[in-house]
């Protein structure tokens, strides 16, 4: 028996909430100990449920299939060029979120678009892609989008909407009353064709609202320069960063660059090498918090005196900048003084940013403090905005509300945004919308404002329709389809264009004909525009940089008054990192992908700090009711160690009413109580316990180490002391085999590295995985049973000391998929040989040999199998199978299956090689669909053989180490330790 | 004491059965027939196995046990064969980094293979040895044949014993305590 | 007593015995040999909607396979013709046909021939043309001599046994790329032989573990 | 001329079989059973287990067609009841064949009475728990992909390493021979019946008992026949659950993979066995009057034997603990202290007293011979022998390694009326076997009996001389 010791690297794990307070074990077996009813048995409403007894019939169809069917070919009639069957195309386009475009290049295979990946071109992606643009290509095949127009509520065609609209466009005269709601617009195709209806109905309006948006960060710009500017900083130029309520990491940010240049500054190779340090302020635990080296939480509202107090400490703005001081217990004062010395000795290497949930006054401050430090131009760099002055979109809604409600509205066209559900609450929205006339909306679904408009009118899915947009630094990129539209969708522009009667009515032409014209030169554009398509990227559309003056007077004025301290408690509205502000409701991936911190699927729930929840008297799974400016909403309680106290999370996007099968009735809308004067945050909330509880779907119950050598980690100093600390931090004795090792020392062998100190957690990876291998969705219910089909999984665990280890722990996040391993446990336990290993070194899985008695999953030490309890594929619409990856089986009912190191991509690149006659795969030739899209490049794959490749070196590494080594199962995934690199003035917090 | 001899002498004769109440006095009276008066083509039929007769009345020790050893040997080889077989020459594929045949793996089969094959030996072969099933037999027509799987143990001299005589033998065995004697045709 | 069974029943018994071991037998013989996939699946020849002759195109006129099958030296898979690949030849050639009225309904129509699917493998088997078509390994291999086969017919079992005992013994079914499709050829030496050097020449080493092919 | 009854040795008497019956009598009493009316209360019973029986074929039709996600099993639960009740009823199964088998060869007298019934139980047994390994398979109808059948289309064959494997080979050898071994019992007696039988029911018999005629000869062979046998038997019952435990033994998961459990689960098999044996004979004996055959005597020595091994198991707990603690590996420590405070602590705590304290009372004689105490006892042993296997199975699966994968297994209804369903088709095929088999074993008997008072004869001729 192996023996086996962990060293405590000084910080000890604690258990998991309930073993804190002891008595939480005790309490839930007695509910447990009574048995779940076979909810397989016709209860529930879930999709799930349904599909369970459509596999019953399939199942006997499983026992009796023996007849050979006959299958037909139906080759094309025409020849189409360089097309070839089964050969995938890689084609250029954008995402669009939150007014910002980024740049992807898709697969499409025989017709269908099958996977996202990022533009490695495109400036702001560099090959990377986020969980929201992975799951996207699900959403294009969504069965239960909208198909038809409707008017009142009934069928109709494009038709009848044509002659509408030609007729109704005459009588607009010149607009009164006409107006138009859109999501804020980063196309600039789009941004033309609105001029050119602005100039036709000078009398109309229009309005750009987004329920998630960065506009106190434009605002914040306005109030520092007095003009608007576009802020770009440069993470992997900071050696100091601090975030204030920033998630710059995770949800703030529209696109994977922050990830991407932050992560460059916590590569360590060596000993040596320096490493940044990143300060965040912050009340819910964001992924950015988990990667803090010092994380200070707060409450939302509270910031912005921290902020001030910070700028007094730095005495930035001279004079001319008065803080009349705010509360400062001792805690905050060391931090303060401690942050503040850290920032003042890198003076233009530090970095202070401020998250969209802040007011304009934190975001001016930031700007106040980044110059006074030099940063600007180093760190921080600004570009000039497009439009001249910054209108709050805030302000611009409630003027159309009023307008709706004073009968001033006789068109309202909406272009996506879903306003009725996402409008605030104060406005009544959905109310004034049945006041208005004519109302046409353009969107993805029938949702909560398609039926309540005149014309409801499909919109075509960003994968089958032409458009463009430009990122925040003016890079621009075309957006074409991948595929005929499936439901004759349109897109915004056709339908501006349309009413305004626009030079080009058909996208194609809006967009080309924009972009030739800007091109200028006949055949030189047609060249030019060819080259942007393939590229994804327009050259030359980048903006020159600005250096504006601050202004510290108008900042001054902002900045004064700290929130008041009251007894209510603080709502901070958060967007949802599965379903962004509710238009992902109908995903199952992003439903299914775990909250990255508390790993909850399919809800969202009020996020509370243990003190607060014991404050309020509540337990994990009650429901609390959440009361403020005269509205309310009941919402189940989650307890989020590391939560601020007295302040309460909730994510935006659920409880949508009209919506398809999937989002339907899932969570609750917590758009009910957010109004207009507490659109981010609001600590006005009164609470209450109401009566019942609510089943809480977690992929991870258990959130610590036990003391266990999973995740290792230390600080960049002791680092320095011992390089070696991962790979001693377990004695064992002497691992031997009963058998010689089998030989892998030739040709190809396989494996990977993760390196744990730049993974955020950000769950990019698990949908990525989903997408390439065909990973079915199981629901809520069988979530809680624990039969979650992720091959990739992102573990999650607490770690602190101090006095309460549960209010204020540290995170740590762990990549876990299968670890190919050299002597697998699992094959050895397989009665039927479907799981062997290949003499390159993958642990390979047979689904069609797999009869399912489970015992490999059982004998897997790292859990990474997963079985199909039910028939998850099984009555899937033919439209949905079509985002199917053609080179993975599809698994059925009752077999185990894995993560296979995507050998479907393997097999396709070593039959490339072979066939243009090269001996060997180049290094990063191949990349599994995780790697690829992880947007810190935390995980690495490739040939271990071959001395010479990334993977090889990152093993040679002194902080490798492999999970659970001392079982002698040789994993051929290793991971790279975590370090952090804290301030010793603030050592005894965190320090290890 | 009465005596039956057949009434029809065409009819092919098996032989002779006598029937004793106890076990020991089918014993003593087979151990004298066969010891004393040198008769060899004897059976005995008793409720339950009767000690002591086999050698009363000459009948050999079984050869089953060598029969169920070799076939037990037979299962022994034959499941290392299929193991061997299987792993290392029909498809070599790498399990958890094993050898292809490795011997300790494969004990507990070739183990229930050997016990599987000796147990069918035991059972078939015992089956074989005595000739069963075998639904008609000429002692079956003697009268009080029933009772010898319940409380009755019967004697049965054949008549292909070179000593054999309908009514000597019959005499005889009547001489040596037998409750009643019968002539049963074969 | 009554005997319970008459003297003669042991006779029926050993014959009945007998017939019965003779059935089992019989029955698991027959079993075994009609799902031999060699039995089961080689030889199906369906009818197919064009009466298209591989015999006149292949054989008798000598058409490359690679005219119409063009992609499988570059694709996994072996693309069926298009309609236009016939009627590039078909406008001039028996323009009036009979036998070809389908395909020029189709051209016309756009509709696609619906041809019927001969060699076929389960879905979780990924089997890639180009690979094997770039080792040297002939379409008559799979495929037998196509070029006389009047309609079609699966030659092969294309179970894994038989796709596994190419694999493990690749050298006897090799031979240079450019003669992939000439399959009347017929090696001067010991095709091994032949095979040996190439497989030395291109690294040829095929997979015989699961994910070789199963994915 | 002395007659049989006469003279018996008072001990024999007195032991194992009481009011000297004859030969004739020992014949009567078994074969009136099968050959009496049938009463109403049989068909009453047999219509009540045969719907119970009719349950476990819905659920598992259920089960098939579903999948088996129709019970509570999970992520990293991947075994639970099916696997524990596939334990269970085969730690049942060992009973009969120990009996039969060893108690033979350690020429234990006492055995004679209750091994044909014992043998039965072990049967009838192991068709139920033959079930669960078939059905806990996400595809039964692959499962003949676990047998050895050459195979011309995939060139595929079972994984030898795999316990699942050994596990095949061990119950389907153990099934097979415990029922030749119960047959060859059998011959003897069903040729009794045969020449008592009166109507149709002679030729079944007739056929079944292939024309026995309890000639030397035959039973020289047959005598040898049963002997090796039982040699064979003796270790193959201890193979088996050796075998079953392999499962667990061979595995890495912490509580799982121990070199205690060949020894500890075969304790634990004879333990639950006899504990089924004691609680269908205490019924049979009653309702079928047989208790001068199986006396008191039989009942005492079975809870002797519950005493031993309940106690051996009992160690085998202890055991355990100990070297969780002394192996100083972290994960093996935490798994027994999660199986006694755990959220199975339930489970972990009435296996410990249904298994270990409640045997303790068979010291006292006098609750040794208490039938309606005994009886009692031997109930909650076999709800703690089931307890035992759900503990091992359950609570060291479900939090193992890694805590994020940490999970809890709750069962469905479709678990419990599985497991439910079984008991029908054991009671089932039990009420067929005592209905229409002589449920002693008599030809034995009778040798016991004759044999006893030969030597006695003997004995006193001696005497007189």
């Amino acid at each position: 028996m192996i023996q086996i010791q962990t060293k405590q690297s000084g910080k000890q794990y604690w258990r998991s909430l309930d073993q804190l307070s002891h008595t939480g074990e005790f309490k839930d077996w007695l509910h447990r100990e009574f048995p779940a009813n076979a909810s397989e048995m016709l209860d529930g409403t879930s999709r799930r449920n349904l599909l369970k007894l459509m596999a019953a019939s399939m199942g006997l169809a499983g026992l009796t299939a023996c007849r050979r069917p006959v299958e037909k070919i139906l080759p094309n009639v025409r020849g189409v060029e360089d097309y070839i069957p089964g050969k995938p195309f890689f084609y250029s386009t954008v995402f669009t979120q939150g007014g910002t475009g980024m740049g992807l290049l898709v697969e499409v295979n025989d017709g269908r678009p099958t996977k996202i990946e990022g533009n490695p071109d495109h400036p702001y992606s560099l090959g990377a892609a986020t969980g929201y643009q992975q799951a996207s290509v699900l959403g294009l095949y969504d069965p239960d989008r909208a198909r038809i127009p409707m008017t009142g509520g009934n069928p109709s065609e494009w038709k009848a909407f044509d002659d509408f609209a030609k007729d109704h466009s005459t009588k607009l005269g010149t607009g009164e009353g006409l107006r138009f709601l859109s999501d804020r617009i980063c196309s600039p195709s789009l941004l033309a064709v609105k001029a050119a209806a602005l100039a036709k109905y000078p009398g109309a309006k229009w309005v750009e609202y987004n329920a998630v948006t960065h506009d106190e960060t434009a605002a914040g710009g306005q109030l520092a320069f007095g003009q608007p500017v576009i802020t770009r900083h440069k993470f992997d130029k900071a050696d100091v960063i601090l975030s204030l309520d920033d998630d710059f990491l995770g949800l703030d940010a529209n696109t994977v660059l922050p990830q991407k240049e932050f992560s460059r500054r916590r590569r360590v190779t060596s000993a040596k090498d320096e490493m940044n340090r990143l300060y965040v302020i912050e009340s819910q635990y964001s992924v950015t918090g988990a990667m803090a080296d010092h994380r200070l939480r707060m409450r939302s509202s509270d910031v912005k005196g921290f902020v001030a107090d910070l700028a007094a400490e730095l005495k930035v703005g001279g004079n001319e900048l008065q803080i009349v001081g705010g509360n400062r217990d001792a805690k905050r004062t060391k931090w303060i003084k401690a942050i503040a010395k850290d920032l003042t000795e890198h003076k233009g290497k530090c970095l202070v940013v401020a998250g969209p949930r802040q007011p304009a006054a934190v975001h001016a401050m930031a700007h106040l403090i980044n110059q006074a430090l030099g940063n600007v131009g180093e760190t921080v760099v600004f570009f000039k905005s497009a439009a001249d002055t910054v209108r709050p979109q805030l302000d611009a809604i409630k003027e159309l509300a009023a307008d709706m409600a004073g009968g001033k509205v006789s068109t309202l066209v909406m272009l996506g945004g879903n306003p009725a559900y996402t409008a605030p609450a104060d406005l009544e929205f959905a109310a004034n919308l049945k006041k208005v006339p004519l109302s046409i909306y353009l969107g993805l679904e029938v949702d909560e404002t398609a039926v309540l408009s005149k014309w409801s009118l499909p919109e075509a899915h960003y994968l089958e329709s032409w458009s463009d947009a430009t990122a925040p630094d003016g890079t621009a990129s075309v957006q074409q389809p991948m595929i005929q539209p499936l439901y004759f969708g349109r897109t915004a522009a056709e339908l501006v264009a349309q009413l305004a009667g626009y030079k080009d009515q058909r996208a194609y032409d809006i967009v080309r004909n924009y972009w030739i014209a800007k091109f200028g030169g006949k055949d030189e554009a047609e060249k030019t525009w060819r080259k942007s398509l393939h590229d994804g990227v327009i050259p030359g559309a980048a903006q020159a940089e600005i250096k504006p003056t601050i202004d510290v007077k108008k900042i001054n004025g902002a900045i004064q008054g700290a929130a008041a301290a009251t007894d209510a408690l603080e709502v901070v509205f958060v967007q949802s990192a599965s379903v962004y502000d509710g238009r992902f409701a109908n995903n199952g991936w992003l439903q299914e992908a775990p909250e990255p911190m508390n790993k909850l699927t399919w809800d969202n729930a009020a996020l509370l700090s243990p003190a607060t929840a014991k404050k309020l008297g509540v337990a994990q799974g009650d429901v609390i009711s959440i009361e403020r400016a005269g509205r309310g909403m009941q919402a189940p309680v989650l307890i989020q160690p590391g939560q601020a106290d007295d302040s309460i999370s909730i994510a935006l996007g659920y409880g949508r009413v009209e919506c398809g099968r999937v989002g339907k009735n899932v969570g609750e809308n917590a758009y009910r109580i957010r109004t207009t004067d507490g659109f981010r945050f609001a600590a006005d909330a009164r609470v209450r316990k109401v009566a019942g509880t609510y089943p809480l779907a977690q992929t991870q119950e258990h959130g610590s180490m036990e003391g266990r050598p999973l995740v290792r980690e230390a600080n960049l100093e002791e680092f320095r002391k011992e390089p070696k600390f991962a790979q001693e931090m377990v004695e064992h004795g002497p691992l031997v085999a009963l058998y010689p090792d089998h030989d892998y020392s030739k040709g190809y062998q396989w494996g990977m590295s993760i390196d744990l100190n730049v993974c955020s957690g950000c769950n990019a990876c698990v949908i990525a995985c989903q997408s390439e291998n065909n990973i079915p969705i199981v629901g809520k219910d069988q979530v809680i049973k624990g039969r979650e089909m992720h091959w990739i999984r992102m573990d999650r665990y607490y770690s602190g000391t101090g006095e309460h280890p549960d209010e204020d722990p540290q995170v740590v996040t762990q990549p876990v998929t299968c670890m190919q391993c050299e002597t697998a446990p699992c094959e050895n336990v397989c009665p039927v040989a479907a799981t062997t290993h290949s003499p390159e070194g993958l642990n390979d899985m047979a689904y069609n040999r797999c009869v399912g008695t489970r015992y490999c999953s059982n004998n897997c030490p790292y859990k990474v199998r997963r079985f199909n309890f039910l028939a998850w594929n099984y009555g899937t619409e033919e439209v949905q199978k079509m985002h199917y990856n053609p080179n993975v089986t599809v698994r059925m009912r009752g077999v185990m299956e894995k993560c296979t190191y995507c050998v479907q991509r393997i097999q396709e690149k070593k039959i490339l090689a072979k066939r243009e006659g090269r001996r060997l795969i180049k290094d990063g030739e191949i990349q599994t669909a995780c790697q690829q899209t992880c947007p810190a490049d935390a995980i690495v794959f490739g040939n271990i053989n071959d001395a010479e490749s990334r993977v090889a070196k990152l093993k040679g590494q002194t902080r490798d180490y492999s999970m659970l080594e001392e079982l002698n199962t040789k994993p051929r995934t290793t991971y790279l330790a975590k370090l952090r690199n804290p301030n010793e003035e603030l050592a005894e917090k965190h320090n290890g | 004491m009465e005596t039956t001899t057949p009434q029809t002498v065409d009819k092919a004769i098996y032989g002779v059965v006598a029937e004793f109440d106890l076990p020991e006095k089918l014993v003593a009276a087979g151990r004298k027939i066969h010891h004393d008066y040198g008769y060899t083509k004897l059976d005995a039929l008793s409720p339950f196995p009767v000690h002591g007769i086999d050698d009363a009345i000459g009948v050999p020790r079984s050869i089953l046990g060598y029969m169920v050893f070799c076939t037990g040997a037979v299962g022994f080889a034959g499941a290392i064969a299929l193991i061997y077989y299987a792993g290392a020459i029909s498809y070599k594929l790498v399990i958890g980094g094993k050898p292809f045949f490795a011997f300790e793996p494969s004990i507990p089969i070739i183990f229930e293979c050997t016990v599987l094959l000796s147990a069918f030996m035991a059972v078939f072969g015992m089956f074989g040895l005595n000739k069963l099933p075998q639904l008609y037999h000429p002692t079956m027509n003697y009268a009080g044949f029933p009772g010898v799987t319940n409380d009755r143990f019967l004697l049965v001299v054949e008549a292909t014993d070179p000593k054999f005589d309908i009514v000597d033998t019959q005499r005889l065995l009547e001489s040596l305590g037998a409750k009643k004697t019968e002539v049963v045709e074969a | 007593m009554a005997l319970i069974f008459p003297k003669s029943t042991d006779k029926y018994v050993k014959i009945g015995g007998g017939v019965v071991a003779l059935l089992v037998l019989g029955g698991i013989s027959a079993y075994a040999y009609f799902t031999l996939p060699q039995v089961m699946d080689t030889g199906y020849s369906p009818q197919q909607p064009v009466a298209y002759s591989h015999k006149i195109h292949a054989g008798n006129l000598g058409m490359d396979c690679y005219y119409c099958h063009n992609t499988v030296y570059k694709a996994a898979y072996s693309a069926i013709p298009p309609t236009e690949t016939c009627m590039n030849c078909h406008v001039r050639v028996k323009p009036q046909s009979e036998r070809l009225l389908k395909v020029r309904e189709s051209y016309a129509s756009g509709e696609s021939i619906p041809w019927v699917k001969i060699h076929r493998l389960p879905d979780y088997v990924y089997f890639n043309h180009s690979a094997h078509i770039n080792a040297g390994v002939s379409c008559v291999t799979c495929h037998g001599r196509i070029d006389q086969m009047v309609e079609v017919k699966q030659f092969a079992p294309l179970n894994m046994g038989w796709c596994l005992d190419c694999h493990r013994n690749p050298a006897p079914n090799l031979r240079p790329v450019e003669l992939v499709t000439k399959l009347s050829w017929t090696p001067d030496r010991d095709p091994a032989e032949i095979g040996r050097e190439i497989i030395a020449a291109k690294h040829i080493n095929p997979p015989t573990n699961c994910s070789g092919c199963h994915r | 001329m002395a007659d049989l009854a006469t003279r018996q040795d008072p001990h024999v008497r007195a032991r194992l079989v009481e009011g000297n019956p004859s030969l004739g009598q020992l014949t009567e009493t078994v074969s009136k059973i099968v050959e009496s009316r049938t009463q109403y209360s049989w068909y009453i019973a047999i219509g009540v287990t045969g719907s119970i029986t009719g349950i476990l074929g819905m659920m598992l039709a259920y089960l098939v067609s579903t999948g088996i996600g129709v019970w509570g099993n999970n992520q990293p639960v991947g075994w639970a009841w099916d696997i524990t009740n596939f334990v269970f009823w085969i730690g049942i199964g060992h009973a009969g064949t120990l009996i039969s088998a060893i108690l033979f060869l350690f020429r234990q007298k006492w055995r004679t009475s209750i091994n044909r019934f014992a043998e039965a139980m072990t049967l009838f047994a192991v068709a139920c728990a033959g079930i669960f390994p078939l059905f806990h398979t996400g595809r039964p109808w692959r499962a003949y992909w676990l047998f050895p059948i050459p195979n011309t289309d995939l060139y595929m064959w079972p994984n030898f390493r795999s316990p699942l494997v050994w596990d095949v080979f061990a119950v389907s050898t153990y099934a097979t021979v415990s029922a030749l071994f119960w047959y060859v019992g059998l011959v003897p007696d069903l040729a009794t019946l045969r020449d008592r039988a009166k109507n149709f029911s002679k030729y079944v018999y007739g056929a079944l008992s292939l024309g026995w005629r309890g000639s030397a000869r035959h039973w020289r062979n047959y005598e040898a026949a049963y002997m090796i046998l039982a040699g064979l038997s003796t270790p193959l019952v201890l193979s088996v659950h050796t075998i079953v435990s392999f499962d667990f033994a061979a595995s890495i998961i912490p509580g799982w993979h121990t070199t205690i459990f060949p020894p500890y689960f075969v304790a634990g098999a004879i333990f639950s066995g006899f504990a089924m044996v004691v609680t269908l004979m205490v019924i049979a004996r009653w309702v079928f009057n047989v208790e001068h055959l199986v006396t008191i005597k039989h009942l005492e020595n079975m809870c002797k034997i519950m005493l031993a091994t309940g106690t051996v198991v009992g160690y085998a707990y202890a055991t355990e603990f100990f070297i969780a603690w002394y192996s100083g590996n972290p994960y093996e420590r935490f798994v027994f202290i999660n199986r006694a405070f755990g959220p199975y602590w339930w489970a972990y705590w009435s296996m410990v007293s249904c298994n270990v304290i409640s045997p303790q009372f068979f010291w006292f004689k006098k609750l040794r011979t208490n039938i309606p105490f005994m009886f009692f006892i031997s109930i909650v042993v076999n709800i703690g022998m089931w307890f035992e296997r759900f503990v091992i199975i359950a609570t060291s699966l479900h939090r193992d390694f890694l805590p994020s994968s940490w999970g809890y297994f709750r069962p469905t209804a479709v678990d419990m009326l599985t497991f439910f369903g079984t008991f029908g088709l054991f009671l089932t095929l039990f009420l067929l076997f005592v209905r229409f088999l002589p449920m002693i074993a008599v030809s034995e008997v009778k040798g016991m009996v004759a044999t006893d008072a030969m030597h006695d004869a003997h004995h006193a001729e001696a005497v007189k001389h």
